[in-house]
């Protein structure tokens, strides 16, 4: 199913719960953002593209997949805009279209090793499963 | 202790320390002793001290101090609490006045004899520890504690708060259970209260003998006497007016009231007004602290005070029953 | 023919204290901020000189509900005006309740000189409220009553 | 019977926008008392003041109801139309039926009705007004500041060389603020003491100027011109009539491990000392907590070495009452704790200064000695980054303060083309949000640090300031227009804080009973148009006590306020607010209900004798209110449970009539 621009960017920004509005473009999430050189869209771009309503983008982009979710552009963002909601809301937005999980739950084996913490699997089924 | 008053009075009359005397007299019936002013020793005849001498003298005070001579002043525990609140407002000057405390255990309530059906009264005696009551109808007997008056059940101090000398003995602060019943109401449902408020209030008929015998409502000239005060009335014209008499006369001795419950004793209509003024007494004592007006001639009153962290209104959306 | 129902307009007084809550409606004004436009504002030098009077007054002149704003604890510009304000409403409110009166009918609100968009939603919850309740019938003046 | 004029203004389209003021006009018409009710466009215009004037003398109108914009707007102007017009100027009330009425309703018909009420409750006050002459209350023709900075000076020295005479209190052992501690001003990049201490040196040796230092304010009473303010002196164990300052003390002390407060504790000082070189007046102070005499009883060298003999270590702190007509609150500012903003590793690492502290290390009288070294191992900083906006700009709510704290922007600039100017071998860079330059000369200073210095200008914010095992300090950050995040080591960073008001302003509000915003800045009394007074009359502001400002802005606001000061002095009497309390004495019960609510013990009570109804004479206790103290607050009209006490313009009946007109 198709949404058009304005209801696609009024999804992600009413589950992200916060005004992209509110950012003042510092750009400090970018800096603090572990993950920034494996995104081709930067945290501080999120912001500015949900705001723009550029969603197909976002959610076409590699960037979504890199994010850690470690939420230090939350804890440092001085307006309080949370830009990993927004990554997150992208994310929901597109998984939770038809036949779109990330992650399937029989590729999880193969992936398997034993350095990999057991969080990082629950946190990965959260973030790319329905 | 009526004997003990009336000799220790005519002694204070004859030395001269006092011109005249403050007491009861015998009124029509054995229940309703009114009080006097005696000014001499053979009026001190007609003198009476006994259950049913439960009017609050402190009152007569505000008039009679103004007038020359020292008078001498019988004075109940809560009574002198009322006095001391006067003086704290300069209604009464003390010095005109000599109080002999008297101890007291309670004061009987007419009323109540008359609610266990017993009518046509002649004559009551105390014996002992209940009342034979010399009716039309014969003789009956009733405990004293059965138709003890309702104050008296819940009274708050038997301790004399100022007194020049004491007659009997001295009690104490009591830590009595006054506020049952505004707990109850304040318990009950929002329309419940109302009911009970309209249902009492709508009997009132404004003959203002709560006014007249309220220690603390001592004005010049009484808001609702006033013409060009604005809220000039002398009669309920409709429920509205009744309820706002009570509730300004009731801010009006906020913080002030000591609770001797004198406007339900004389209300013929039996309405509990002395609850409205419980209620902010209850208040008061729970969000400002405990207050007991009367307890000394100097303190600010609550009403007349404030801290920096009080609560806020809201508190009253927050409390109790919806 | 259908009584058309008269849409309940409740008629609500606030008493403003001219040097914050007054300003502070001013302030709601010059921002174009809206309230219900049944609520009239009485200034009053401070909040210290509501009179339980007036309040009671105001119900029976036919009122649905009052409301009280003064300046914060501390702002008052006669130092200690708010603070037994504060008290006499608090007390006020609580008889007022003891009484069956519905507790939403009034309320006292704090608003600074610089806090016009409380103001303006201050006034827009209370009028909500009181018109939730309906006509003030517990502490009605028939004689007052429009007819 | 009562003959009033209404007239409905239509503020151009403010008011006739949303309210038909020929339909309130009209309705107003049929009020009772009415003989005149008319409408202008400007009803505060010239056109319209005559308009006024005319209709009280055709209709010799007894008061007066003007329909219009808030009664804080135009009251005065309309009253003195009235006075013009030989109706006494407390016979007129205004309707607000702007910012009340036609601003916040769109339907017009919505706004007509409210228009027409809200003028028949004027119309009812006004029947109930009673013609009020205006007290005279003197004007003490004294002034005080209280905050010794470059804007507590400068106002004195105004007030000062206008012949009146000011007490300054500042709470530091000496007066010259935080720009004592700044090395260079910009955007000219003289140095700040060579400004600052003749000023400081002027106001010490000016006879009209009385410097209270290390002392603050205990109480303040009373209203304006005529204050009375209790002033604590701490004590300092010094005389300072005897010390000449010569420092020897401080030499011989032999507790020099106290944290130096001048330098921010970046280096120590002993337990008696002398704050800084310049420091007016010169004296000494003992620090108490740190004294071994004081402490132990032990040492009391500098009793022994001072020749002067003033060393006093029984010195108690005293008090001073003293009367004052105007009082200018100069508290200034502080930069904000950093403690909350742990991504930047100010309480880690040593090399994470603030720009203050950058300041005092670039100062020749700082710690050390002018030369730019790093804290931790006194070494040469080749690399530096200055992190700007570190806590301004933020949401405000949590973490930081919302506001930008306006004077970052160009103090970094200054640090950063200082730095490059005199160590051109280190490497400076400036992460910055916006650079807002918005003065005279100062964008042009700002173009100069990056083309003639090259500084390193990033549009971008600092994430993260991570600490090395080498000691060096791993700066991530971002830079948005390159689109890249660069880790910089850098051996020093420099936080641009916000700043906030001094922590002693709070108090002092309550006192002077001036309110606050939220972040505890003084509102003003009108955000344009009067920014150096307080809305408390007698109470004015200068400096950053009102909010935060630079230099040039601070000294000009300081000489405005004293100009404000001085249009206060200069009056021998104030007219006094006539809506002033008054007791009925027939009915006053004497009960001092009202004099315990008084904030300002405006009531007293006397023994009056009184004919009585029944024709005897009876001496009764009254209560008098006095019309200059009382400031019109009304707490004991309520108080009063017989309505003896009531208030001139807001009386009982008046308000009540307004409560009539309202609900009927």
């Amino acid at each position: 199913m198709s949404h058009n621009k304005e209801t696609l960017r009024e999804i992600v920004i009413e589950t992200a719960g916060v005004n992209p509005r509110k950012c003042m473009k510092c750009g400090k999430c970018s800096a603090t953002c572990p993950a920034y050189d494996e995104m081709e869209y930067h945290p501080h771009q999120f912001v500015s593209m949900v705001e723009a309503g550029k969603i197909e983008e976002l959610m076409n982009s590699k960037s979504i997949w890199m994010c850690l979710s470690c939420f230090a552009c939350v804890e440092r963002c001085p307006r309080g805009v949370e830009p990993a909601s927004f990554i997150e809301a992208a994310r929901l937005a597109l998984i939770r279209q038809q036949g779109k999980n990330h992650l399937k739950a029989e590729d999880v084996p193969a992936k398997l090793n034993d350095k990999l913490p057991g969080q990082a699997i629950v946190s990965a089924f959260r973030k790319y499963s329905k | 202790m009526q004997e003990a008053m009336m000799r220790r009075a005519k002694e204070l009359l004859a030395d001269g320390t006092v011109n005249r005397v403050l007491g009861w007299q015998k009124g029509e019936f054995a229940y309703d002793h009114t009080p006097a002013v005696f000014d001499s020793a053979d009026q001190l005849e007609q003198f009476v001290y006994d259950d049913f001498t439960a009017a609050n003298l402190s009152k007569y005070l505000v008039k009679e101090t103004k007038q020359e001579g020292k008078i001498l002043a019988f004075l109940k525990p809560c009574d002198t609490y009322s006095l001391n609140q006067l003086t704290k407002e300069h209604r009464v000057n003390r010095d005109k006045v000599y109080v002999v405390g008297i101890g007291c255990e309670g004061k009987a309530d007419v009323e109540k004899i008359k609610a266990l059906g017993i009518d046509g009264i002649l004559g009551i005696k105390a014996e002992g520890d209940n009342f034979v009551v010399e009716t039309l109808y014969g003789n009956q007997t009733v405990a004293k504690t059965d138709v003890l008056a309702e104050r008296c059940v819940v009274c708050k101090s038997r301790k004399l708060m100022t007194y020049d000398e004491i007659l009997g003995e001295d009690g104490e602060v009591i830590n009595s259970n006054r506020f049952d019943m505004v707990e109850k109401l304040e318990n009950m449902t929002a329309d419940e209260r109302f009911a009970f408020w309209q249902n009492e209030l709508s009997r009132c008929i404004r003959c203002n003998a709560c006014r007249n015998v309220c220690p603390a409502c001592t004005c010049e000239k009484c808001v609702f006497d006033n013409v060009n005060s604005g809220i000039a009335n002398t009669a309920a014209a409709d429920s509205f007016e009744e309820k706002m008499f009570h509730v300004i006369r009731a801010f009006h001795v906020a913080g002030r009231c000591t609770d001797c419950g004198e406007c339900s004793r004389v209300c013929p209509q039996g309405i509990p007004l002395h609850l409205l003024n419980r209620k902010f007494i209850k208040d008061i004592n729970e969000l400002y602290g405990e207050y007991q007006a009367g307890e000394d001639t100097d303190s600010k009153g609550p009403l007349t005070n404030f801290t920096y962290d009080d609560c806020e209104p809201s508190i009253v959306h927050e409390r109790g029953v919806e | 023919m259908q009584v058309e129902k008269k849409e309940f307009k409740p008629t609500i007084v606030a008493f403003c204290c001219n040097w914050c809550s007054y300003a502070g409606a001013d302030l709601s004004g010059t921002n174009r901020l809206n309230y219900p436009a049944n609520v009239k504002i009485i200034r009053v030098p401070c909040s210290c000189r509501v009179n339980p009077m007036f309040v009671l007054r105001a119900f029976q002149r036919g009122a649905d509900g009052v409301i009280i704003c003064g300046c914060h604890p501390g702002d008052c510009h006669y130092t200690t005006g708010n603070y037994y304000a504060r008290r006499r409403m608090t007390l006020l409110f609580s008889m007022l309740d003891f009484l069956g009166i519905e507790r939403d009918r009034t309320r006292l609100e704090w608003v600074s000189a610089a806090e016009g968009a409380k103001f303006a939603k201050t006034m827009n919850e209370f009028v909500e409220a009181v018109t939730k309740l309906g006509e003030n019938k517990r502490l009605e003046d028939l004689r007052c009553k429009k007819q | 019977m009562q003959r009033i004029g209404v007239f409905v203004c239509w503020c151009g389209s403010n008011i006739a926008g949303t309210v038909d003021v020929h339909k309130v006009a009209e309705a107003l018409k049929s009020e009772p008392g009415v003989v005149i009710a008319t409408q202008y466009q400007y009803m505060c215009s010239e056109a319209g003041q005559t308009l006024i004037k005319d209709a009280i003398r055709d209709h010799k109108l007894t008061g007066i109801v003007v329909c219009s914009c808030s009664p804080r707007m135009h009251e005065a102007t309309f009253r003195k139309t009235a006075a013009a017009a030989g109706l006494n100027p407390y016979m007129v009330e205004i309707a607000n039926i702007r910012e009340q009425c036609s601003w916040i309703h769109k339907d017009m018909e919505v706004g007509t009705e409210k228009a027409i009420i809200l003028g028949r409750a004027a119309i009812a006050k006004v029947h109930l007004n009673a013609p009020l002459v205006a007290g005279e209350s003197p004007v003490v023709k004294r002034a005080l500041v209280i905050g010794g900075g470059i804007a507590g000076i400068q106002t004195a020295l105004d007030i000062a060389d206008a012949g009146f005479p000011v007490d300054i209190v500042e709470t530091k052992p000496t007066i010259g603020g935080k720009m004592a501690q700044i090395d260079k001003t910009f955007p000219t990049l003289d140095c700040a003491a060579c400004i600052l201490t003749p000023k400081m040196v002027d106001a010490a040796q000016h006879d009209k100027i009385n410097i209270y230092a290390y002392s603050e304010v205990a109480e303040v009473k009373g209203f304006v011109g005529n204050f009375s303010v209790k002033i604590k002196q701490k004590a300092r164990m010094v005389d300072p009539v005897k010390c000449t300052g010569c420092g020897l003390c401080v030499e011989k002390c032999p507790m020099k491990k106290v944290p130096n407060e001048f330098n921010l504790g970046m280096d120590k000082r002993s337990a008696i000392y002398i704050p800084f070189a310049q420091a007016v007046p010169k004296v000494a102070t003992i620090d108490p907590t740190a004294c071994l005499k004081m402490k132990t009883g032990k040492c009391g060298l500098c009793a022994t070495v001072c020749e002067a003999g003033a060393i006093d270590y029984t010195q108690q702190d005293s008090f001073i009452e003293e009367k004052y007509g105007a009082i200018v609150v100069a508290t200034g500012y502080n930069p904000i704790n950093l403690d909350q903003f742990d991504e930047f590793a100010y309480n880690q690492s040593p090399d994470v200064v603030t720009s203050l502290e950058f300041e005092r290390l670039t100062n020749a009288a700082g710690p050390t000695a002018g030369t730019l070294l790093r804290p931790s191992d006194g070494k040469h900083p080749h690399t530096l980054v200055f992190v700007q906006c570190v806590g301004s700009r933020c949401d405000g709510a949590e973490k930081g303060k919302s506001y930008c704290s306006k004077i970052c922007c160009m103090y970094t600039a200054k640090h950063a083309m200082l730095c490059r100017e005199k160590y051109p071998d280190t490497e400076v860079y400036v992460f910055y949000i916006d650079v807002r330059t918005p003065g005279k000369n100062f964008d042009e200073f700002y173009r100069r640090a990056v083309e003639e210095y090259g500084v390193k200008y990033i549009k971008g914010m600092v994430g993260k300031v991570a600490p090395q095992a080498d000691g060096s300090l791993l700066v991530q950050a971002s830079d948005l227009i390159e689109g890249e995040q660069l880790k910089i080591k850098a051996d020093m960073v420099v936080l641009a804080a916000a700043i906030e008001p001094d922590q002693s302003a709070r108090p002092l509000a309550t006192m002077l009973t001036a309110s606050m915003d939220t972040n505890d800045f003084f509102t003003e009394a009108h955000p344009k148009l009067r920014p150096v007074e307080s809305p408390t009359a007698g109470v004015f502001l200068s400096g950053c006590c009102q909010g935060p400002k630079d230099i040039p802005e601070t000294v000009s606001q300081a000489s405005g306020a004293a100009a404000k000061v001085i249009g206060l002095l200069v009056k021998d009497s104030l007219t006094c607010n006539p809506c002033v309390a008054h007791s009925d004495e027939l009915m006053c019960n004497g009960c001092s209900a009202c004099e315990k609510v008084c904030p300002y013990g405006a009531i007293t009570y006397q023994d009056k004798e009184f004919r009585m109804p029944d024709r005897t004479t009876a001496i009764r206790r009254v209560a008098s209110v006095n019309p200059a103290v009382c400031q019109g607050c009304g707490a004991c009209t309520v108080a009063c449970p017989s309505g003896a006490m009531d208030l001139n313009g807001f009386s009982n009946s008046q308000i009540m009539a307004e409560v009539d007109a309202i609900c009927k």
